[in-house]
């Protein structure tokens, strides 16, 4: 709770409206950040502020209703024969005038910053950062996601590190079936869908752990399909890679096709993982380079994919593992 | 009767009386039908146009390679004259001129269908001959929901020709055998403005 | 009803089916034979199916602005309107999603 | 392997594993022994269903009066039954959900399977099973009545939707004894859907169900708008329409132009499955982002198709019981045709997190704010209605009171979601769940619910228990606000929607209080049923034969309770807005006229029966792949369709006689009867005659 408190750094006529939201989250006390109410990125910082720009807005057309209502349906009730009875009054032009000229001048007001903020927030847009960007190719596979660092030659799953002030730059798709990876206290959601690319691009400005996950429902074991997204200093993000390649598997047709089969993290992590990876996390340190690419184009390329060979499908057949420990 | 006309498109005119007037709401409920039925047309159009781009098309076989642009045209050719031809057995109940002038155009609307679907069952099967089929890309799958689904539309539009005519026989023209034929002309001309639609976007447009 | 509305009427058929086939003719032959730019094709069968459409609604569907009753000339035009939004507005997000999947 | 040939020919995919029975004996968890006990209890409500009305000895009755009826009343009632019965299984589903989340830390006591399933057998029935039928059966009986006709533009085809609808229905909850319905969500998304990785017939229910219902829909929506177009009263211009008949005017519009995306949809998504094409596909060049595309082109106006005759209600109910004119009228039809309109413009706000550019996320956007205008238009309108009025606080008041607190955050926060970089953090998750049912359940239920305490007593002679009422209200509000407002915080929290369980204790909490809520909310469903049982039993004391309980405004109320067959005696001359109250100021209410005329009625037919049991075996066939009955089917319907066009007399007379004896009974007892006033309007006095205490006479004080 104080975490969320502590941030109440924005300017002050929000406070008490940000506070009017966020008493809902009073309850919310969990040590993993997973809110976009308490950011750690300026994307998501944005996103709140304008949800709140939003909700004040529209306060404007909404509080009468709230407040005349009520008044309205004491003071006009059967018995009150005091008050006064029109019962053929039914236009006014001015109030007809005010009725639709308010609500519109409020939507007005919106879609200009509507305007603003979408281009401003596009996900494909590459964030400004003075670190140097990280390239992340992310898979998403059922249950799990699947991260490629294609200029550090390492891959992970369901961990995503990357150091703190830095531009995280995602390609995003899925070998099964549809899906969408978030980070709720970074940035939003994009769809990962098969053969196709989309991109989404996230950074934090202090370091800490948070939690990502698929929105999209796809299945008996999507809710197990979370993740973690690690902002770290450089050393430690130097560090951390170096733990990758030290302690990682390879990662190439057989080992991927295993990963591809219907299961969760912590499945796979039985079945691959050694005690040096964390708990549902795999690290891999040979990275087949055209990997992303073959995952892309595979649906592209004009052949037929029967189900043996579809990851997620009913009937899938995981590449046979030659000399796998299985 | 003071309106000659009563609702949108053809009429029978106010000297048929009870027939006329029973046409005003079937025949505009008919249009409110066709109206939907050019959503869904317009929404397969759509998703043909979206597939008609290399992603869509697969590899497979392509519109150069699959269609035959002078059956195309030969089948454009009769369908436009079954509309002439529906036309003048429209006419020939509007102006009362007997049954047998309404059954000698029907029936010639009739042949000109059949010989329409005819034409095109001979592509299609042209079509698969060389593996054109549905299941080879996502492009062919849209053809083969669209044209199909007009010719699906013809003969269903020929069976109706058929019963009118059975029903000419065995009830004479009486008001509700009128405004179903009057509702069969609408459809068999909406059928026809669809067709400018395949001609146009599925054949040339594909081609050009 | 006189033989001289039949006449007219038959014209009026005669007439559509005339520039019909006109419409029909000049994009099939502009396909087939001429070798103009991809757009100027698009544009001209474009124009003629438009035109065709219009010509079948007025001569064969005796669809036109005057004698109509109102309330069902809308419901046409309603129709082409929502069609184009539906159809057009496909095309655009089903093409932007495309080129940015790339 | 002749025997095994000839079953797999007989039967298709269809095998004794397909019965949920069997796996809760050989392995009863919570989630099988759930599943069985649901299975269970439609087998049981079908028994109790057949011996109640073998024990009623209705069967002849059903079959005559009902079943083959082409009388818009009576298929407006049984859409409203078949309405109530699949309810009844999507209330439940919610409780069992809520529940499941309750204690869904860590795991709960449903299989993620099973949770899937419910989600989306819930959302499915809800919309086209639930709220739709309610709509179009609302209409079908009203807006005849309101517009001064006799019925429906082409009452055979009414009843062929309505066995459509049926049909669709029926498939649904045969899917709980015959294999499993889809796990894939009411919007069905493929590939998820596809045959790869749904091989199974959850999909194909699914596919079926939605299709021949929406097939339903379509028809419904053509004889509506025809209906409303053609059959109006003399005198009975289109602005002098009542509100309600508006709405569902352009509701009409709506049906005929979106369900045909729907249909697309699904056809092409059964292409996929059954004939190996490649719409949406993973490989060879098939396209899923189009199958979003296409659904929510049919989906965003389906939900305002839902709202907008809701709408109407209460434009009505709020006039009527503020005894006042409705202020505003033009703006109101204004702002509804704009709604409808605009809500062809908006469907790209469902997936705007689908990686099209910003530019199109912008044009989508503005255009769903855009409906925030007419929608407050609306709402301003009714508070003008009741300024200056006198307001009884009936039940459908509470309902409007209700309505215009909750419903309009329900709005906000769609207007919220219509921000593109808001809607990337809470599409899919719990917040957008909150959403929409904040937005259908005070509006679309509310709504329905208090037209249904409002139209109650006109459909069958007698008003329902007010107190009964006033708790069901109540109840309804509240389990609302504790269940839904929750999850708006989880959504914050960053809780996917469709999760069976989660592992942040931080969640447990609030799902108490959602659960609370729940709770609330099924006693608000015992308590509606009470209150029909208590009103049925009073019938005597609540009767309101004469047909106005509630100083009605529009032509509806000019009529005995129940309405005769035939609706009005004589077909009304409108010569206002709201015909009735003028007629009652003016005295011209309640005259006999000069002279009765022959009243020609459609007869019954069995055409809608043949087609509603044909087309469930053709959608069972086709789930289970079995191609002869499939076929079969198909020949029964295409045949029954062809020689219903080879019977000529379709329609009988009632005699002039007839209607005139019973049309001056009913005057006699008008004349006979005592107005009440409106104090006395929820005491047994009230008769269904109103005095002239609220007069209209233009700046009356009294
Ligand atoms: C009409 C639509 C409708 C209605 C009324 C409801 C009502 C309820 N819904 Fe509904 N719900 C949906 C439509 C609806 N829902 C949809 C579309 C989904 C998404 C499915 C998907 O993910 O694909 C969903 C999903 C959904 C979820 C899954 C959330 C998730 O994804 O994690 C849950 C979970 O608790 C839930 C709960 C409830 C509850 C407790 C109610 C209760 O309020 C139930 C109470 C309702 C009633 C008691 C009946 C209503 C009464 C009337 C309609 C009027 C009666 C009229 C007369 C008597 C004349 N709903
Ligand atoms: C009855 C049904 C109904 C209604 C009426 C609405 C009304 C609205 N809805 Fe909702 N919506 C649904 C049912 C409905 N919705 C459903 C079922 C889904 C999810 C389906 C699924 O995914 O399963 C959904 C999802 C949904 C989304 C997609 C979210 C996502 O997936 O990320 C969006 C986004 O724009 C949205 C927006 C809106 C808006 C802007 C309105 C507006 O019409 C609201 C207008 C009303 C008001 C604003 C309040 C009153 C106005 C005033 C008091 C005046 C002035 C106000 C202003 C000037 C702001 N809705
Ligand atoms: Cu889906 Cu690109
Ligand atoms: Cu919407």
């Amino acid at each position: 709770m104080k975490a969320i408190m502590s941030r109440l750094s924005f300017p002050t006529r929000h406070r008490l409206v940000f506070c009017s939201l966020s008493f809902l989250l009073l309850s919310a006390c969990s040590e993993q950040r997973n809110s976009f109410l308490d950011p750690a990125g300026p994307i998501a910082a944005a996103q709140r502020a304008h949800l709140i720009e939003v909700f004040a807005w529209t306060m404007i057309a909404i509080l009468p209703v709230f407040i005349l209502v009520p008044l309205m349906f004491w003071r006009y009730r059967y018995r009150n024969r005091k008050a006064r009875y029109t019962p053929d009054w039914a236009f006014s032009g001015w109030l007809d005038l005010l009725m639709w000229g308010v609500p519109f001048v409020i939507v007005g007001v919106l879609s200009t910053q509507l305007w603003k903020s979408t281009h401003a927030l596009d996900p494909y847009k590459p964030i400004a950062s003075t670190e140097a960007p990280v390239n992340v190719q992310v898979v998403g596979l059922d249950w799990k996601w699947l991260f490629i660092y294609p200029d550090l030659g390492i891959a992970t799953v369901n961990e995503l590190a990357f150091p703190v002030g830095a531009s995280v730059a995602m390609d995003v798709t899925t070998d099964t079936v549809m899906q969408s990876i978030m980070i709720p206290a970074l940035a939003g959601q994009i769809y990962a869908m098969p053969g196709m690319r989309t991109k989404l691009h996230v950074l934090a400005d202090e370091t800490g752990s948070f939690d990502g996950e698929n929105t999209q429902f796809s299945g008996a074991g999507f809710t197990e399909q979370k993740f973690e997204a690690i902002s770290m200093t450089s050393q430690d993000f130097t560090a951390w890679v170096a733990k990758v390649k030290a302690n990682g598997i390879p990662l190439d047709a057989t080992s991927y096709g295993r990963l591809a089969a219907a299961s969760t993290g912590a499945q796979v992590h039985e079945t691959l993982g050694s005690p040096q990876m964390p708990e549902g996390v795999l690290y891999f340190n040979a990275v087949e380079p055209a990997l992303f690419a073959n995952v892309l184009g595979r649906y592209t390329q004009g052949t037929a994919i029967p189900s043996t060979l579809q990851p997620g499908a009913v009937g899938y057949v995981p590449p046979a593992a030659a000399g796998a420990n299985q | 009767m003071k309106h000659p006309t009563l609702h949108p498109g053809l009429n029978l005119g106010p000297h048929h009386g009870e027939a006329h007037e029973d046409a005003e709401t079937l025949a505009f409920g008919f249009w409110v039908f066709l109206m939907s039925d050019l959503i869904i047309f317009g929404l397969m159009f759509a998703t043909y146009v979206t597939m008609a781009n290399p992603m869509g098309l697969a590899g497979g076989p392509g519109p150069k390679d699959a269609y035959d642009l002078t059956s195309v045209f030969v089948q454009t050719m009769i369908l436009l004259a079954s509309s002439l031809t529906f036309g003048m057995a429209s006419l020939a109940m509007r102006f009362e001129r007997g049954r047998g002038p309404i059954t000698f155009w029907l029936s010639v609307t009739l042949l000109l269908g059949l010989a329409f679907l005819s034409l095109e069952v001979r592509d299609f099967a042209h079509m698969i001959e060389i593996g054109a089929v549905p299941s080879r890309s996502g492009f062919l799958s849209a053809f083969w929901g669209l044209v199909p689904l007009h010719a699906l539309h013809v003969a269903a539009g020929c069976l109706w020709i058929m019963i009118m005519m059975i029903q000419m026989r065995t009830f004479g023209m009486v008001p509700l055998v009128k405004t179903r034929i009057l509702r069969l002309g609408l459809f068999w001309h909406f059928l026809d403005l669809i067709w400018i639609g395949i001609f146009t976007i599925v054949y040339l447009g594909a081609l050009a | 009803m006189s033989e001289l509305n039949y006449q007219h009427e038959v014209r009026g058929y005669l007439t559509g089916f005339g520039l019909a086939l006109l419409l029909t003719l000049v994009p099939f032959a502009l396909t087939v034979w001429g070798g103009f730019g991809s757009v100027t094709t698009f544009v001209v069968l474009g124009g003629c199916a438009l035109a065709q459409f219009v010509v079948q609604l007025r001569f064969f569907l005796h669809i036109d602005l005057r004698r109509q009753k109102r309330e069902d000339l809308q419901l046409i035009l309603f129709s082409i309107l929502l069609l184009v939004i539906m159809a057009g507005g496909t095309i655009w997000i089903v093409g932007n999603l495309g080129m940015r999947m790339m | 392997m002749i025997p095994d040939q000839l079953t797999h020919w007989l039967l298709g995919r269809f095998g004794v594993s397909s019965l949920p029975i069997l796996p809760a004996i050989e392995n009863p968890t919570t989630s099988e022994l759930v599943a069985a006990g649901a299975a269970l209890a439609v087998i049981l409500g079908a028994i109790g269903g057949i011996a109640f009305i073998t024990w009623l000895g209705a069967w002849r009755t059903l079959w005559r009066d009902w079943l083959t009826s082409t009388d818009h009343k009576r298929i407006g009632i049984m859409y409203v039954v078949l309405a109530l019965v699949m309810m009844a299984r999507g209330v439940l589903e919610g409780a069992v959900m809520r529940t499941q989340q309750a204690f869904g830390l860590n795991g709960g006591f449903l299989t993620p399977e099973h949770f899937s399933e419910l989600f989306s057998t819930h959302g499915t029935i809800m919309i086209f099973f639930v709220a739709m039928p309610l709509i179009i059966g609302l209409a079908n009986y009203i807006v005849p009545l309101q517009i001064g006709a006799r019925d429906m533009s082409f009452p055979v085809m009414n009843q062929i939707s309505l066995g459509l609808t049926a049909t669709g229905a029926a498939l649904v909850m045969i899917s709980l004894l015959l294999g499993k319905f889809s796990t894939g969500g009411w919007t069905a998304y493929p590939p998820y859907t596809g045959y790869d990785f749904n091989p199974g017939p959850g999909p194909d229910y699914w596919i079926w169900s939605v299709a021949l219902a929406g097939l339903g829909t379509t028809m419904s929506g053509i004889n509506f708008a025809v209906t409303i177009f053609k059959e109006r009263a003399p005198g009975m211009t289109l602005f002098r329409m009542p509100l309600f008949t508006w709405t569902v005017l352009c509701a009409a519009i709506i049906m005929v132009f979106a369900l045909p995306p729907l249909t697309v949809a699904t056809l092409m998504l059964a292409a996929d499955r059954y004939l190996d094409f490649h719409f949406f596909t993973n490989d060879l060049g098939g396209n899923m982002m189009n199958y979003v595309n296409l659904f929510w082109l049919f989906g965003h106006p389906e939900v305002y198709l839902l709202v907008i005759p809701a709408y109407g209600v209460f434009s009505e109910s709020i006039a009527t019981f503020s005894g006042k004119r409705l202020y505003g009228y033009a703006s109101l039809v204004y702002a509804t045709m704009a709604i409808a309109v605009l809500s062809f413009t908006v469907w790209l706000h469902h997936f705007f997190t689908m990686g099209q550019s910003a530019n199109v996320n912008i044009v989508f956007g503005i255009a769903s704010m855009c409906i925030a205008v007419p929608t407050g238009v609306k709402i301003y309108d009714w508070m003008a209605t009741i300024f200056r009025g006198r307001i009884r606080m009936t039940v459908p008041m509470i309902y409007a009171l209700g309505f215009f607190y909750l419903f309009v955050i329900g709005g906000l926060t769609g207007v919220m979601l219509a921000n593109p970089t808001i809607s990337y953090q809470v599409h899919n998750t719990l917040f957008l769940v909150a959403h929409f049912h904040n937005v259908i359940i005070p509006g679309v239920v509310f709504g329905l619910l208090s037209g249904y305490h409002y139209w109650f007593p006109k459909a069958f002679g007698f008003r329902l228990h007010e107190g009964w009422g006033r708790l069901t209200a109540l109840l309804w509000i509240f389990g609302f606000s504790f269940t839904f407002f929750p999850l708006y915080a989880l959504g914050f929290m960053g809780m996917p929607r469709r999760s069976a369980s989660y592992t942040d204790p931080a969640f447990e909490p609030l799902m108490l209080v959602a659960f609370f809520g729940a709770a609330l909310i099924v006693s608000a469903l015992g308590s509606i049923v009470i209150q029909l049982w208590v009103s049925v039993r009073e019938r005597e004391s609540l009767a309101v034969p004469l047909g106005d309980p509630w100083n009605g405004r529009t032509l509806e109320w000019a009529t005995s309770s129940p309405p005769p067959h035939y609706n009005f005696a004589v077909l009304p001359q409108v010569e206002d807005r709201d015909d009735f109250a003028d007629a009652k100021a003016k005295g011209r209410a309640y005259m006999e006229p000069d002279a009765y005329e022959d009243i020609v009625m459609p007869n019954n037919t069995s055409l809608g029966m043949i087609i509603c049991v044909s087309s469930t075996l053709l959608g069972l066939a086709l789930v289970f792949y079995i191609w002869w009955l499939a076929i079969l089917a198909t020949g029964v319907i295409a045949v029954a369709f062809i020689a219903r066009t080879f019977v000529l007399s379709t329609t009988h007379v009632i005699p002039a006689d007839v209607i005139a004896a019973e049309h001056r009974a009913w005057l006699a007892g008008v004349h006979a009867a005592g107005p009440i006033t409106r104090d006395a309007e929820t005491r047994s006095a009230n008769h269904g005659l109103a005095s002239l205490e609220l007069p209209t006479l233009a700046g009356a004080e009294r």
